[in-house]
Formats: C-alpha cells, structure tokens, sequence
C-alpha cells in the first residue's frame, strides 16, 4: 500500500573516524541517506552505531572524515547548526526532562523556533504570549499524532517506558526536522508497543516525508520499513544495500552469528 | 415552560436554523481536541451544516437517499445527520465496530450510495465490501492519516466535501433553504438498524414528527434549557445517543460536548460536568465497582469517613432527593456529608453539576440505584427502545424506585395483553421496518398498539414494572404468571449470588438453581471462622446455605407484594455444585441462562425437587479449559424456603 | 476536598495556560493577596513590619533569584548575597550621584548592573559543572566582599566602609513609616514574582529546566548552553541586585560590606532548598521559614529554659538555629529533595482526588 | 572534548612564576623576601592539611565535603575544652598529659561523628547527584558549628602546645639581620609532614589503605571485591577527623580556637580545586602554593595596588586564593594532578 518517492541523497557522511582515547568507536564509516528514505545503521553491541549519529547531529567530533548535509561540506557537524538545519533525534537511554510534563518536553523540543526576548516573557504580553499559544497549538498537533492526549500534563517521569520512547519521539518531531536520528526507537518495548511504534515511524515518513535514519537490534522491525541497511561491525562497516542484500551478505551474517543475535 | 422553539420548526434542519436565529452566539457544540475544547456556536454548526448539505447535494445525494455515517462521538457526525435531512436524505448511523458482513446487508437493504466514515480502518472496511455492497459512489473519510496514498476514484476528503459545498452553495443561492423548506415532519428522517437475536437487522424508520415529539416530551418533562451541558459518549449509530445528544439539544437547544478519545473520557466529563447524563446499568456498576476499590487504598481514617457518611447517605439521601421530610439533625449530618465525601465524591465523578440522570436498557440493582440517589445524583429509571424513539415511561421526580420505570410520560398509553405482554401507543412508534413489512405487521397491528415483546405489570400507582421478555414468561400449573427472569434478577441482586435459574413453567409450584458467587460468599464465611475446602465444599455449609435461603425469603417477600407474582415466590432451591459455564453450554456466550438445557442437562435434580426429596445425587460432565472433560460429582441438599401470604392490597 | 472542578473545562489555549487554573486556587490566592495588601497594614505592629514581613518579602525575591538559577537551570551557585551586595551598592552609588533618580528607576538599575557582574562570574558555568561552579561562585562572593571593603569609591568614600541611605521618596511622596515601605516592598515583590512566573513557564524557562534535566538532549534539540546558562545567571543575578537594593534601602538603612557575607548566601541557598528547588512558591516558603526560625527561637527558647530553670542565652538561640538549619536541610534532601513546595503540590493533588487517594 | 589545551596552563604557570620573581627582581630585602616565602609556606601547610582532608573524603565518597572547615573547628574545640576540662574531671595534671589524653579523646569523638555522618547523611543519599551531597555536607557544617559551639562553647579558646612563642632567628650569616621563623610554625611544618608520611604508609602498606584506593578508583569494583562500602566510608571520615583534629590543633595553637578557623578552613578549596580533587600530594602542593601565593600577593602586591587605587588597606589573601582557582578552573579544571575524564552521551 505504501508508495514511494525517495530524493537524492541528502546526507552523505565520508569516510568518518571517530576515536576516544584509544579506543577506536568509528574507522572511516561512509554511507549516504536519500530524501524520504527510511535507512536503518544495524550491528551488534558496541558496533558504533550510536557514535555514528551522534558524529552525525554534532554530539562528537570526529577525528577524520567530513559529513556533507545538504550538498553543505562540513569537517563535524555542532549540535546547535544540526538542530537549526532539521536534523532532530532521540535517544537510546530515554534523555527525557524528567522534571517537566508530557506537553512542556514537546514544546521545549519546539525550543528553536521561539524567538522571544526575556522580556517579553516575563511580561508575558503580545508576542511573547501569541508565539506561546502558537506553538501550543503546533505541539498539541504532535501529540495528536502520536496519540497521548491523556498524558499531556503528566510529567514524564511517571510514564511507563513504552510511552516515554513516544514522548521522545514527540520531542523530536516537534522540531519539524527534515532528519530524524532514531537511536534504538523500539528497544525494551513490548511486542504491542513496537507495532505502535513502527506505524508511528512508517506515518512520519509518510505524512510529513522526514527522511528516517534508525538504529534497531530487532531484525524483523528493520526488515519490515527500512529501505536500505547499512551495517556496523566494532566500527566498520561491513555492509550496506537492501534488506534483502544485506540478509544475505555472508560478511553480515558471520559478523552477527559471531555477536551471537 | 422552557422556551422551547415553536411547533412550526418541525424538522431538525428548521430546528436547527430556529437556534441559528434566536441563540446564534451560544455554544451548539464543543469538541474536545488539540487539548482544549473546540467550541463551535450554533451560527457556525448551522454554516457548517449548510455546506455539508450542498457538498453533498453537489455529488449527486437526493431526497430520498440513505446515508451512511461510521464515526466515534465527533461534531462532523452530527452535522452530517443534520446536512442530510437538510436536503431530505436519510442519514444511517452504523457502528464502527460493525463487521464487514454486516455493513454488506446494511448498505444493500438501504441502498447505501454515499458513505461518511471516519479513518482509514473504516474506508479500508467500506472499499473491502464496495464489491457485494454494490451501489456505494462515494466515500468521504474525516481523517487522512494513512489515506494518503489511497488513488480509489469513490474517495473524498470530508474537507474537500465542504469545499466543494461552500462553492456549489455559492453557485445556487437558494438551493439550500429551498431544500430545507421541501422538508415534512411526515418524512422520513433517520433509520436505526437493530441487530435482532436472529436473522439480519432491521431498519426502524423514525419519522420527524415521532423523534422530534418524543425529544420534545423528554424536555418538558425535565425542563431542559438551552442552558444544559451534555456529553455524548454513547455509540452515535445507537438510538439513544441520538435523542439524547442530537433531537433534545435540538429541541432544547443545550450544547453537545465530544470526548478527546475513548480514554479520556472520565477525565472529560470531569473538565465538562454534564448537567443531563445518561448512562446503561452497566456503566454505573463500574463506576461504583471503581469507587469501592480506589476506597480500599485510602487511609483508615478516610476509610472510616466515606463509611459513616454513606451510611448517613443511605438513611437520609434519597429522601432529601424525593423532598420527604427529614429531621434537622439527620439534614445537618447529611449537610456534613456532603461537604467531605459526597461533594467530592460527586465532583471526582463529574457528577456535581447532574440534575437529571438516567439508565435504562437492563434491570438496575436497588442498592446501585440507591447509592447514586444517596449521593443527591437524580438518578432515575426510563423505559423505552428503539422502535419507540426512547421515552415511553420516565420516572417523574419524586416518585423513583429501582423496581419500576415509572409511568407513561405524556402521549404515551399502555396495555398488557393477555400474555403479559406489554402494548404501546405513542406518537413516537416507528413508521416501519425498512423493505420489510411482514415484520412491521407483527409489531405494529393495525389498530395502532405496538407489540413490545415485553412483559410488564402496571402497578397500583400506575408504574410500569418490565419483568421479562415476553416470550420467556410461563404460567404456573394454576395459571399465575411465571418470569423466571424477574426472579432470577431479583436474586442476582444479591452479592452472594452468582447466577440463578428459577423453574417452575407449567408446574405447580416454583424452584430454583443457585450459583453462589465464590469470593463474596467466601469473604462472609472467613469473617465468621468457617473453613472450606472448595467451591462445592463451601456452597454445602449449613451456614452457607441459611444465608441464601434468607436472600431467596427476602425475594420471597418482595413477591410477595406483588399480586400477579405472588404465586412466584421460591418454595424450594438447590445450591448448584458447580458454575454454570457457557463452556458447558449452560450459558449462552453473552452469559444468558440457557433454562430449557439446564431443565434437562440437571434432570435429576429438578425431578427431586417437585418429587419432595431432600437430597439427591448427581453427576455432570465439565469441561476444563484446557478442553479436557471431567464430570463432578455431588450429593445436593435440597432447601426449603419460607413464603409468605400474598398482599392483596385495595386498589 | 474544597476543589469542584466540574464545569471548569477550558475552552481556548489562553485558559488553559493560566498561572492559576482552578478556580478554588485563583480565589485563595487573590484572597491572600488582597489581605496582604489591605488587611495586614492595618493588624500588623511596626515591629512586624521591621523586622519580619520586610525582610521576609525582600529575601523571598532573592531566593527567586536563586531559585531561577539553582532550582531551574541547575546551575549551583554559593555566593548568592555578593549579587544582593552589588545590588545594594550600585542603588547606593546611583542615589548618591543621581539624587533626583526614581527609586524604582534605581532599583532596576542596581538589578542591571548586578546582572551584568552575574553574566561574567556565570561565564565559568559554561566549562565546569557542579562542585566546581560552586567554587567559581565562593571566589565571586569573596572578591565581590573584598571589592566593596576595600575600594573606597564604592563606599562613596565614607570613613568606616559603612554607608547609610537617603530616605526613599518617589513622586516627592516620601516611604519612611514601615507600613508605607512594607506595602512598597510588596508590591515590588509581587509583581517581580510574577515576572519571574511567566519566565519560567516560557520557552527561556523550558530552556533552563532543559539544561538542568538533561544538557545533552537539551544541545541537540537547538538550545544553546552558553544562552540557557547566562541568561539564567543574568536573571537571576538581577533579582538578587533588586533584592539587595531593597535590603540596603528599605530593610537595613545603613550597612558594612559584612551585610551580604558569604553566610547570607549560604541562607538563601537553604531557603530553596527547604522551600523548594525549581518553585516560585517554594522560595516563599522557604524565605518565610529562615526568615521566622531565628525569631521564634529568640522568643520561645528563654520560656523553654525557664521552664526548665536554666537560662538560654541569645547565644544558644543562635546555636540552636545553626544546629537545626543544618538537620534541616539534611532532612529535605533525603527526605523530600524538592522541598516544602513539593509537599504542598502532593497535598493539592490529594484535595483534587478527595476522597480518593490517588 | 579529549583535546587538551595545555597553553593557558604554561601561561599561568609563567605569570605565577613571575609574580614570585618579582619582588626579588623589583630589589626588595632577600632577606624578608625569604622571610615571607617561609611564612607563606608555613601558612600552606596548615592549607594542605585541611585540603587532606577534603582530597581522602572525595577520593572514597566522591562527596565534596564541605564540612571539613567545621571539622576542624569542632575537633578543635574538643581538644582545647577537653584539655581544659580534664583536670578538674580526674585530676590528671593539666598542660602536656591532660592535652594529650584530650587528643586521644578527640580522636574518639572525631571517629564517632564519622559514624554518625555515614549512618544518617551518606548512606540516605548514596548514588545522589553530587550538588545534593555538597549541600548535604553544608548542612553537616551548620549543625556541626551550632552543635560544637553549643556543647564545647563560643569564645575563644587556646591550646597550648608547650612551645614558647618566640621567633628563632635562623640563616643569621646568609642574610643581615637573618629571617625570623616561629617555632610554632616550624613544629606545625614537622607535624604536617608526619600526618603525610603516615597517611602515605597507611594508603600504600595497609589492607585498609588500599581498599581505600580501590574505591577511589572504582566504586562498582570495590563493591564487586567484597569491600564493603560503608566501612569505608566510616572510616575515611574517621581519618579526615583526625586530619582535621591534628589541622585544629596546630591551626589553634597559632590563632586560637575560635569561629573563624572554620572560615579560614574555606581556604582548603581552592587549594583542592589546584591540587585536584582526587590527588594527595595535589593537596600539598596546592597548600603550598596558595600559601606563598596569597602571602606574597598581599606583601608585595597589595601596597602597589593599594596605592594604585587607594583602597582601604588590602586584605588581598581574602579572594587571592579563589581567584588562582578560578582561572585555574578556566584552564585546568581536573587540576594539576587530578585525573581527566570524557563524558560520554
């Protein structure tokens, strides 16, 4: 039922290296990901797939290599002008802001597009008020899609895990991103919540057209929506194409009996 | 009088422009999304409507037409009712957990050609059928999530529909008012199909003139205002939800307010506080069921708190309610109450603003009537169905029982047939059963009664009292009435009951089989020390065994009272050795007793009872859930029950 | 319990985003406030006003300030009062060589300039978290105290370092009876609470809370650390100089730089957290109760140890107040980390649910 | 976030270097140049012990004990009261033998109120966020500066360690008019030096010592080797006492016991912060060179600027510490020995 229209590549990362002390997490990784397309960074444990995003939105700097977002050329990426270009993510170990509720974690993700002086929001008049109530409004569309309207005003912290993970996922979409960097978006969820989960990351892409770049351990799930797989062995790559290419690469499939999945 | 609008506007779409002119600003409708609730007054539904109607118009809908409407409790739904009698079509609502086989029947019988559902499980649902369905041309779908790759030519954004009706409106200026003013209350204006225990559903047709005389009856009565808040939560395809949230509000012209979602919705009646609320039997039990255990885990001195206050309720609150006398003191004490639980309590219910509550559809227990009536809610019983657009008996204020549904309300007359069976005249009968006269004749004879298929009583204050369906009522060997269900209520009512099968069709005296409700019971018999090994065990102590004999005498008593059914009262009973379980066939899979195959499938036990024994052996044949089949065994005491003089009271 | 909520639905985003979104609580609160502002100056004694409801007030707008800081962007700060002395000092030397200055004009100057000094001693929460800011802010307090004893311009060259204040006059009506300068003092506080309110519950605020809650997540969502924090140093700076101003002007009169020693922020940093970390309310509770303990103890301890036939000497008041002060902030952090205020919140929400308890 | 920038801490070095050759090379008397280099390091010594202190609780607890100046005190004053009190109690002669069995006493005390700070501060708040801890311990100073001063009393009390308050002179033929040096502070050099000799063996020869350092390493791997992470903490806070007794004692027998030794004990952080929180000789080194630093700045530093601005008289040692710490923090903030780490997401 779902039709296609993937772009060109959108963001090419070339030949990244990225390095802690001695420890080798990235050993020039390249890959490129296509406008609209979902693509899925798989490999066992310690493979280095959370580096490679976090290189990708500016968290860590790598040693070598230079990502190219847009047909811009960069050496690293900084958090801020990734944020500011429409690369959101989420994260693998829930990053919540456990002291805030449902609806005030979406809206800080909202953060970049509010303007307003300190002023003005002590204030709270005019435009500092209007630009309030607009994003309000905007958030209050993405927890229609995602379905949380009961838990709006709760704070997160009293959410179960499965709903935390979506509450990311808001968080994440209400910056509008061209990007979205899911970081293990289905792990410790239940057989339910996944399904949830996947119609959530399947309607984005559908829907709004955010290009999707996923991480996930489970095999099924990264088969069923992703487009194209690149896979991540101790910081190399060891493979990258089709699900289907890739199910079948005698490299991948050693590298993953070897990791025991 | 409650400003209700003038005769003349006879048709909903009138209503609706009358509530337009006079009260344009009010709210007509909120709907609660993107976290607040959308407000809409009654300019803008009657705008709204208008464009739906042209929309509608525009692809090809005429006079005439059916339309069928699959959504949840949102204002497009209502609208669309209302734009479709606009333009003299009749709006068909369907449930939106019908299953495809059923939608098939629906949309061939009505000739279904346009259809207005809600997302992409309803489309998906519709296009699946289209082939068998046949006719269906159009399909708008309120919500596009997911339908965005659908290219199927029938397909339409309910958007694009109003879109589509704002220029066809603009084009023909007076199309609409036209069409309007085409309207009679002798028209059809809305179908409900009910799903019959057999054979496929019927369409009731309902004309103007019976829903709108019907709503107009229940408002008066009450005296709704324009100033109620209801909230509609209720299927919309379902009869009920249909007066109570579209005929009445407006006739009334009070505000209909939708749910966020299905899981939201206590939350919202507590943000909206309904000031007219209706509710099934069942809902209420929940309700209250949720209230005693979220009390459990309060803290003693809470605990001790509601206990003494709803006990006080219990002495003092429904009297308050009826405006009997009640001492000062009890008054002051009640006054207290209020204060510390039942306000709370009601205001965590979202019942604080309620002035008039009902339930109906199922006989309601006397203590879950109570306690809400002690709590100072108005609740009260309602008889009705839907080939009577609801209101054929209310309770007036004043003059509530859980064992009666009150008396005819205005329009309405009453008979029992012979057979018990209960027979109305009513303006608000239904016209027919859709392409289905034969059915039509068995109901509605020719000279005006309507066959309910209930059997009821009028009592001597001229309440009805529903006791059985019809077809269930037997007669004693004597010829006295014989409802078995109506007993077996009357004894389920108690905690300690289970399930119950009351005997007695075309013998001479009345019986019955009880299942005693294993933790109720168990709970009463640890407080008093007695050990037991099991279901069988426990349902065999003496002790045990008194207890329910009292409840039987209590009924016993109650039937007493009653001069039709006091031949009814229970003479002797067993306590069953095992559940009566739908995996055995005794229940039916809505869990109704299956009578006839108990009769036989229990043989033994029945013939002991009418041959006077006192006990009597038996095995049966159980299946476990895992399939297997075993057969227990229990020798059963066979229990005699006090019964009591009946009440010949002077009328 | 006292909530009936029914019917309170709210029908646009501007309701529903209301400070106060029960009416019960609106009632109460407005209640309060219309009897501090037109009951209290009729009950209260001038020694109230002295020496408890002035100093209460202003030292509540400081732990805001703090509270801005600590409780909602995380960031630790141990000199606190050395901003209040900025503040004090700036009002000072603004009346001094500007006599004919608003005092309200002064005032939020004296919070300016106290904000700009927070923007440069906040510049070392951009590289060290925690323990180490902490120490970054004692080295603030100990300059800042060192600055003002001994550069003399500051003290406007009085002779003993100590400097007294002109009486306070605006719109040549004078504040000089403690009723006036108390209801000054309120207003002043509550509308700066209030600003201080619509800060937090704004994106700037969402932004600090961010910061505290999870940097990381808050970087990568687009917010800018060196922003969230300096912003946050910068306000909450600016309510301790307000703070200060008012504690120089309308409380103390005249004062030595010891008057906003490194203990005074030590007191605001308990204020916050036996009040309440990250709530405006909470640094009114908590200010009321460092405000009101030392008095209380004055008054009740001589009556306890005549009771007991010794005599406790202020001495031991002041002991006893340490020694419980210290249990006390022991107490909240194990206990309730999030203070009195939290207590209240839990309380709320089980009146909400009464008689349910949860 | 690994790259490290090691520039601005040459920089530093060299200012500081530079403002130590100064005055020599500005022609002031080597003499009492030497003289107050001596008195700075005296000084520092006295800071190394406190900061001792604070390096073995946050090496154990990874706590930022900010209650070690209150330590000092409280120690201090059970010394000086005790050694008071002793006599009149059993009669034991006062000077030298009542103050020593005070000492062993106080050792007692400081053990006990190890105990007790575990039991009812650390153990409720274990595996908190390190913020919550460090106010955790200021309100451990608050209680123990009410409580000390409510049980042992608040005036001034001295402790007399038996050494006369002369000042030798020493280093007559190097320099005319040779240097003066107290002998108080020459003992308090000798008993500083014993304290680090001791702690050193206990840390290097003793089981207890390197449990201590596994902690310090790694609080799972401890755990994991079976040492149980309670006691240890007992007794970390335990020696931290004694150092903070011996710190009271010494610091006492110079000022006097009194409320400001608890202020003056603030100093040991920046001294800390220099050293680095998690290195012994961290701590010396940093005592040291906050000790001449301060010294140095308010002898030859302070007039000049004192003149320059005309302030009243310059109390420079009162920020001079902090501030070396803050631009330290700027550039180094792990500290001259402290170990680095990288945070990871």
């Amino acid at each position: 039922m779902r039709q296609r229209n993937i772009g060109d590549v959108i963001l090419d990362v070339r030949n990244i290296s990225l390095a802690f002390g001695g420890v080798k997490a990235l050993q020039s990784i390249s890959f490129d990901v296509r406008e609209h397309e979902v693509r899925a960074i798989i490999g066992p444990n310690g493979a280095g797939k959370s580096s490679m995003l976090n290189c990708i939105n500016g968290v860590y700097h790598p040693q070598e290599g230079e990502i190219v977002y847009k047909g811009e050329v960069r050496r690293d990426m900084d958090t801020h002008h990734a944020a500011e270009s429409g690369i959101a993510r989420t994260f693998q170990n829930l990053a919540l802001f456990k002291g805030m509720s449902v609806l005030d974690n979406i809206m800080t993700g909202r953060n970049l597009k509010m303007k307003t002086g300190i002023l003005a929001q002590a204030l709270h008049f005019g435009p500092a008020r209007a630009e309030e109530l607009r994003e309000r409004e905007f958030c209050e569309h993405v927890i229609d899609f995602l379905e949380i309207q009961p838990y709006r005003k709760t704070p997160v912290g009293r959410l179960p895990y499965g709903l935390q993970k979506r509450v990311d996922l808001g968080r994440a979409l209400a910056a509008q991103p061209q990007v979205l960097l899911l970081d293990e978006p289905m792990a410790g969820m239940n057989v339910e919540e996944k399904q949830d989960m996947c119609r959530f990351v399947l309607d984005i892409n559908d829907e709004f057209g955010t290009t999707i770049v996923l991480i996930e351990h489970d095999m099924g799930v990264v088969m069923d929506i992703s487009d194209r797989v690149v896979v991540l062995d101790y910081g190399k790559k060891i493979g990258d194409g089709t699900p289907d290419e890739v199910r079948n690469d005698p490299e991948v499939i050693r590298a993953y009996l070897g990791a025991g999945h | 009088m409650s400003g209700l609008p003038p005769v003349t506007a006879d048709t909903f779409p009138r209503l609706l422009a009358h509530h337009a002119k006079v009260r344009g600003a009010r709210p007509a409708m909120r709907e609660k999304d993107l976290g607040i609730w959308q407000t809409f007054t009654w300019r803008q539904v009657a705008d709204e409507v208008r464009a739906i109607a042209c929309g509608l118009a525009a692809q090809g809908l005429k006079r005439g037409d059916h339309i069928a409407i699959i959504g949840a409790n949102r204002p497009w739904v209502y609208w669309t009712i209302a734009a479709a009698q606009s333009i003299g079509a009749i709006p068909v609502g369907l449930y939106q957990d019908a299953i495809a086989s059923e939608l098939v029947y629906v949309f061939q019988n009505a000739e279904i050609t346009h259809a207005v559902v809600e997302d992409q499980e309803q489309v998906d649902k519709v296009l699946e059928i289209k082939e068998q369905a046949g006719l269906i041309a159009h399909i708008y779908y309120d919500d596009p999530r997911g339908l965005r790759h659908y290219s199927q030519p029938e397909l339409t954004a309910f958007e694009k529909l109003r879109a589509i009706g704002r220029e066809y409106d603009a084009a023909n200026p007076g199309f609409f008012d036209a069409e309007v003013a085409k309207g009679k209350s002798s028209d059809a204006a809305s179908m409900f199909y009910t799903s019959g225990t057999t054979g496929h559903p019927k369409g009731v047709v309902h004309t103007y003139a019976a829903l709108i005389d019907r709503a107009r009856v229940g408002c008066e009565m009450e005296g709704l205002s324009d100033a109620e808040e209801v909230l509609a939560y209720l299927p919309p395809a379902w009869i009920g939800q249909n007066i109570f949230s579209y005929a009445q509000a407006l006739v009334a012209g009070f505000c209909v307010n939708c749910p966020e979602a299905a899981g939201t919705v206590t939350s919202d009646m507590r943000e909206i506080g309904p000031t007219y609320y209706f509710a099934p039997p069942r809902v209420y039990e929940n309700l209250l069921t949720s209230v005693t255990i979220r009390m459990e885990d309060a803290s003693r001195i809470k605990r001790g708190l509601f206990k003494y206050f709803m006990g006080v309720a219990e002495r003092v609150g429904g009297r308050l309610l009826d405006g009997q006398a009640v001492g000062l003191p009890d008054r002051l004490m009640y006054w207290l109450g209020d204060l510390t639980t039942y306000g709370p309590l009601r205001n965590v219910l979202g019942m604080s603003r309620v002035r008039v509550a009902y339930t109906a559809g199922e006989a309601i227990g006397p203590d879950l009537f109570r306690f809400y009536r002690s709590l100072g809610i108005n609740l009260k019983q309602l008889y009705g169905s839907t080939e009577t657009a609801v209101f054929v008996c209310v309770q007036p204020d004043g003059q509530v029982s859980a064992e009666t549904v009150g008396p005819p309300v205005a329009g309405v007359e009453l008979k029992i047939a012979d057979n018990g069976e209960l027979l109305i005249k009513s303006p608000g009968l239904l016209r027919e059963y859709y392409k289905n006269p034969a059915a039509t004749a068995e109901v509605l004879t020719n000279d005006g009664w309507y066959h309910s298929g209930d059997a009821g009583i009028i009592d001597a204050h001229g309440h009805l009292r529903i006791i059985d369906r019809a077809k269930d009522v037997g007669r004693l060997a004597n010829g006295a009435m014989f409802a078995p269900k109506y007993i077996e209520n009357k004894l389920k009512f108690f905690p300690f009951i289970k399930e119950a099968v009351a005997l007695g069709d075309r013998r001479d005296m009345v019986s019955a089989f009880i299942n005693i409700e294993m933790e109720a019971v168990g709970n009463w018999a640890e407080k008093r020390g007695i050990t037991y090994s099991g279901y069988v065990d426990l349902g065999s102590q003496p002790a045990v065994r008194d207890l329910i004999r009292e409840c039987v005498e209590k009924v016993n008593a109650d039937l007493a009272r009653e001069e039709k059914l006091a031949d009814s009262q229970i003479r002797r009973f067993i306590i069953l050795h095992k559940e009566l379980d739908a995996d055995d066939g005794e229940l039916t899979r809505t869990s109704k007793v299956r009578r006839g195959f108990i009769g036989e499938k229990y043989g033994p036990l029945v013939e002991a009872i009418y041959g006077g024994r006192d006990e009597q052996f038996i095995e049966t044949q159980v299946k476990f859930e895992d399939g297997r089949v075993g057969k227990v065994s229990a020798t059963l005491r066979i229990m005699d029950a006090k019964t009591f003089p009946a009440a010949r009271k002077a009328a | 319990m006292f909530y009936r909520e029914n019917g309170q639905f709210k029908a646009s985003y501007v309701e529903d985003q209301q400070i106060l979104g029960i009416r019960q609580d609106r009632w109460f609160i407005f209640g309060l406030i219309a009897f501090a502002l037109f009951a209290v100056p009729y009950l209260a004694s001038d020694y109230m006003f002295r020496a408890v409801l002035i100093p209460f007030l202003i030292v509540s707008l400081a732990a805001i300030g703090l509270n801005l800081l600590v409780g909602y962007c995380g960031q630790i700060s141990l000199g606190h009062a050395a901003f209040m002395g900025i503040g004090a000092y700036a009002a000072y030397n603004l009346v001094v060589r500007f006599p004919q200055l608003n005092f309200i004009l002064v005032l939020v100057l004296a919070g300016l300039i106290a904000a700009l000094v927070g923007i440069l001693f906040g510049l070392p929460s951009l590289q060290i978290k925690g323990l180490y800011l902490g120490v970054a802010t004692l080295a603030a307090q100990f300059f800042i105290d060192w600055v003002f004893a001994r550069v003399k311009w500051f003290t406007n060259y009085s002779p003993s370092g100590s400097v007294s204040t002109a009486p306070i006059e605006m719109f040549g009506f004078k504040f000089d009876t403690p009723t006036e300068r108390y209801l000054l003092v309120l207003v002043v506080v509550i509308v700066f609470a209030l600003m201080a309110k619509n800060l937090v519950r704004g994106h700037i605020g969402r932004s600090w809370m961010a910061m505290r809650d999870m940097d990381v997540a808050a970087e990568v969502i687009g917010i800018r650390p060196m922003y969230a924090k300096l912003s946050a140093f910068a306000v909450s700076a600016f309510y301790a100089g307000v703070a200060g101003a008012m504690w120089g002007f309308v409380h103390l009169g005249s004062w030595e730089p010891a008057a906003f020693s490194v203990n005074f922020s030590l007191n605001l940093l308990f204020m916050i957290i036996i009040g309440g970390m990250g709530s405006i309310l909470g640094s009114f509770i908590g200010a009321a109760f460092i405000v009101l303990l030392p008095i209380t103890l004055n008054q009740i301890l001589p009556v306890l140890g005549g009771l007991v036939g010794m005599n406790f000497g202020t001495a031991l008041a002041s002991h006893m107040e340490f020694m419980i002060f210290g249990a006390l902030i022991i107490f909240f952090l194990i206990v309730e980390p999030l203070g009195i205020a939290r207590l209240w919140a839990i309380g709320k929400e089980k009146l909400r649910l009464w008689p349910f308890p949860h | 976030m690994a790259a490290r920038k090691n520039g601005p801490v040459i920089a530093l070095g060299v200012v500081l270097a530079a403002g130590l050759a100064a005055p020599l090379l500005t022609g002031s008397a080597p003499g009492f140049y030497l003289e107050v280099l001596i008195g700075g390091l005296m000084a520092g010594v006295l800071y190394s012990l406190v900061a001792l202190g604070f390096v073995l609780i946050f090496k154990a607890s990874g706590v930022f004990n900010f209650a070690q100046g209150a330590m000092v005190l409280f120690a201090a004053l059970a010394l000086a009261r005790l050694a008071e009190w002793l006599p009149g109690w059993i009669g034991i002669p006062a000077g030298f033998p009542a103050l020593a069995l005070a000492f062993v006493l106080a050792t007692g005390i400081m053990i006990v109120l190890a105990w007790v700070v575990e039991r009812v501060v650390l153990r409720p708040l274990v595996a908190q966020d390190p913020v919550a801890l460090l106010m955790a311990t200021l309100g451990v100073t608050f209680f123990l500066d009410g409580f000390g001063q409510t049980i042992w009393g608040s005036d001034v009390y001295k402790i007399d360690l038996g050494i006369s308050k002369e000042p030798t002179m020493i280093l007559q033929s190097m320099f005319e008019g040779g240097i003066l040096v107290s002998k108080e502070d020459l003992v308090a050099t000798v008993i500083a030096t014993l304290l680090v000799l001791m702690l050193a063996l206990f840390f290097q020869k003793t089981a207890t010592g390197r449990a201590l350092r596994a902690v310090a390493d790694d609080h799972q791997a401890a755990q994991s080797i079976g040492i149980p992470l309670n006691r240890i903490w007992v007794i970390v806070w335990a020696v931290a006492g004694f150092v903070a007794l011996v710190a009271g004692m010494v610091w006492g027998s110079k000022l006097g016991v009194q409320f400001s030794l608890a202020q003056l004990a603030l100093k040991a952080l920046p001294v800390v912060i220099l050293g680095g929180f998690t290195s012994i000789p961290g701590a010396i080194i940093g005592g040291l060179v906050i000790g001449v630093g301060e010294k140095m700045a308010e002898v030859f530093l302070g007039p000049p600027l004192v003149k320059m601005w005309d302030l009243a008289g310059g109390g420079i040692e009162n920020w001079f510490a902090y501030v070396l710490a803050l631009l330290f923090l700027m550039v180094r903030p792990e500290g001259l020995f402290g170990e680095k780490h990288i945070d990871r997401v």
